[in-house]
């Protein structure tokens, strides 16, 4: 089993116009850096992004809403970047906010075969709009639904040739969920290794979830708040 | 009249042995400078962290390591790391025993409103949506009144909401509530602050029984 | 007739290259034995474990590494493990490719029953209930008839039912069939089997057209 | 922070007549075999216990069995043992079975606190009777609800004081998510290690799902079935 791809461009070959993608990554943490360049040079358009957060105006997904190819963000933060702001605004750039955990959760039902599910989170407010409500317990959920994607693009630590994933520290986030999601999962690697260095009982995320995977390069991996304490 | 650092004081108090504890953005952030002693708690972050330490010494930052707000942070011994939906699997689950958060708005039953103002550009709720409505115990963390002057603790929420009837005590730069069925019920007053003061800045109903004890810090 | 070796030995022409496969206790266990050349595939066992290997060298099982029917096997290069929750959300998430499993009776419009008989003790339906109603493709395994020589193939099962309409392709002792809107379609039959002796064995309803080639193994 | 308990008998203490536990474990494999025993010990009965499997005639839940403490199994598969089936079939004992997946999902649900689901496993059998059915893309699906436990037995590999989890192999199986849905969940190791000894990026389970753990002890990890090819 082999599922290893040159690069970016050939992973995600089949990627076009009004597709749903999923994009992993918390802020700029374990974001695809390398599939989201690639998806600048391929020019796609007329894209629905579900993740957590539309990157800031030069890096992560704001490259894609630079060139406009973003037709609608479902996410549960954005704004950090003034582009984005515009588009909103403008009424160019349509954008679903939900709940973090209800969007965690809906990716992982995705993945998972499980079609809905009931949650707490949002009951009484506008998310709760449209959306069936039941108490459990004397207390009122609503039903959310499952999210699918064509394409998800997913950045790991590691990975191998079957696909199977190790991720580092708090890089991991919505990757593994959103891997789960995919029609044809991408998932770049820092490091590609042999099947026999990564050990059975600690992969984050078995391959089985994985179409295509490749070694990434020039990692930039930016900060987005550098927060640091004096040495006093 | 309480600072930032002072509402943060106070809510450490509330912490007990053992809990897991859920810290927003801006004041709540502040809460584990204050950690009282013989207390061991450990602070989640819901992008998935657990054990969650003091922010790194400067050349120390790891891009993969940060919080919910994006700093970079580190960990603590017995931390752990996890993916977005058990991070919320544990929120939605009760699993985490305190949240502290800021708010815009807090109505006298419990209502909070923290995420949107019409009008302005809106970020979004993040896990705030997901942590209000689970949460069993959620103490709101902000100033008694708004840049006008305003009050924020109201007989209903004026911005759209994000969660209903979930804020159990709020602890302000004026005071300590607790929300019950009949209202605001006021605890504490903070130093120099008078019983009069809170009530001039409370608009929703406001229980003021017995004498008010000055907050202890 | 086929023994069963020679049911899990057709089976195994259908694995396609990088094919994730889950095999039922009984005959499905043995199409790993089959692998046709060339053919790389990936057997999943439900009880949280992927790559799974053959059964170890005696002196070389390990407690701790099981597969579904608690037998002790090995894991191969390339394998892993996680969860029951993980488990079935590959499986119920459509990532299994192929789920090959036995029964005691099939209908023609792909309704099966492999798991309970009124009256008798009765284990339970295991993972199976969650393999049929989600897995794309189902390959029944069993013989054609059962011990009393009536047919599993029937109009209507007769037995409590594991899932409805999910059967896709059946092979028997005496044939390969798939599963149409019309019935039992015959595709082959096996060697020494005649068209007439697959339409006695079948209570179903059986579409036959043209020439019937028998099965090359 | 520490979770840390003398033995197993402290570690179930509180356990009670009538109460629902569940119990980590695949047949024999990853039981809590020293909780177990110390249950039979305690002899609290009326018992309902959320396990996939019951053990065999003289181990495992059959232990408990053979002293009539268990009122009502819920389990996916059950019947290895002839004082079970002798238990069901004169109604001494009460057996709900559903399916693994089912199982497996309810239990995380409970944890995470998801009071119900869809399912398509068991649409159109008798799991399906007295439950709503919807359909999702044309395909039917049952709604089934969360479980949860008064206490959840489970046995990890490794375990910290902080309640941190690693599991070894196919011994994981329902421990992790039986972890997370017990309202007092109980732990043994095999090895209980200094925190610094487990790597927090490879924790199985984060202790906050856990309220208690133990080192046990005298780990006879029997083997269900010997299977073995032979060398030539």
């Amino acid at each position: 089993m082999n599922k290893v791809v040159a690069n970016a461009r050939e992973a995600i070959a089949g990627i076009e116009d009004n597709m749903t993608l999923m994009v992993g990554g918390f802020g700029l943490c374990g974001i695809p850096e390398n599939a989201i360049s690639a998806l600048v040079e391929l020019g796609a358009s007329g894209l629905t992004c579900i993740s957590n957060n539309a990157g800031v105006d030069d890096f992560g997904l704001g490259l894609l809403l630079q060139k406009k190819q973003i037709k609608k963000m479902i996410s549960s933060y954005v704004g950090e970047n003034a582009e984005f702001e515009r588009q909103m605004l403008s009424g160019e750039l349509e954008v679903d906010l939900i709940p973090q955990g209800s969007l965690a959760e809906r990716c992982r039902a995705g993945g998972a075969g499980v079609p809905a599910f009931f949650t707490p989170a949002g009951y009484g407010t506008e998310v709760a709009e449209g959306k069936e409500v039941r108490y459990f317990n004397g207390k009122p959920h609503i039903l959310e639904n499952a999210l699918h994607a064509d394409f998800a693009l997913v950045k790991a630590w590691k990975g191998d040739r079957f696909g199977n994933l190790v991720f580092k520290g708090t890089a991991r986030n919505f990757n593994p969920v959103m891997a789960m999601a995919g029609k044809i999962t991408v998932v770049e690697v820092e490091e590609l290794v042999e099947p026999e260095a990564l050990d059975p009982n600690h992969i984050h995320l078995p391959g089985v979830f994985v179409q295509r995977i490749f070694q990434g390069s020039n990692y930039e991996k930016r900060i987005e708040q550098r927060t640091v304490r004096s040495r006093d | 009249m309480l600072d930032r650092n002072g509402i943060a004081q106070r809510i450490a108090q509330e912490l007990q042995n053992g809990w897991y504890v859920n810290l927003g953005i801006g004041i709540p952030t502040l809460v584990a400078n204050y950690i009282p002693e013989g207390i061991s708690v450990e602070f989640q972050s819901e992008n998935g962290l657990l054990g969650m330490g003091p922010f790194p010494y400067e050349g120390e930052e790891d891009a993969d390591l940060i919080n919910a707000g994006k700093q970079t942070v580190t960990m603590l011994p017995g931390g752990s790391i996890f993916d977005s939906s058990l991070s919320f699997a544990m929120i939605r689950g009760q699993h985490v025993q305190l949240t502290v958060l800021g708010a815009m708005e807090v109505a006298d039953n419990g209502d909070i409103a923290n995420w949107k103002i019409p009008g302005k550009m809106v970020k979004g709720m993040g896990g705030a949506m997901d942590l209000v409505a689970s949460a069993d115990n959620i103490i709101v963390a902000m100033s008694h009144t708004n840049r006008k002057g305003e009050s924020k603790l109201l007989r209903q929420c004026t911005l759209p909401l994000t969660g209903v009837g979930c804020v159990k005590k709020i602890v302000t730069n004026m005071a300590v509530l607790d929300v019950t069925d009949q209202g605001f019920k006021l605890l504490e007053r903070a130093p120099g602050v008078s019983v009069e003061d809170i009530k001039n800045a409370t608009e929703g109903r406001l229980i003021v029984e017995g004498d008010i004890p000055e907050m202890r810090l």
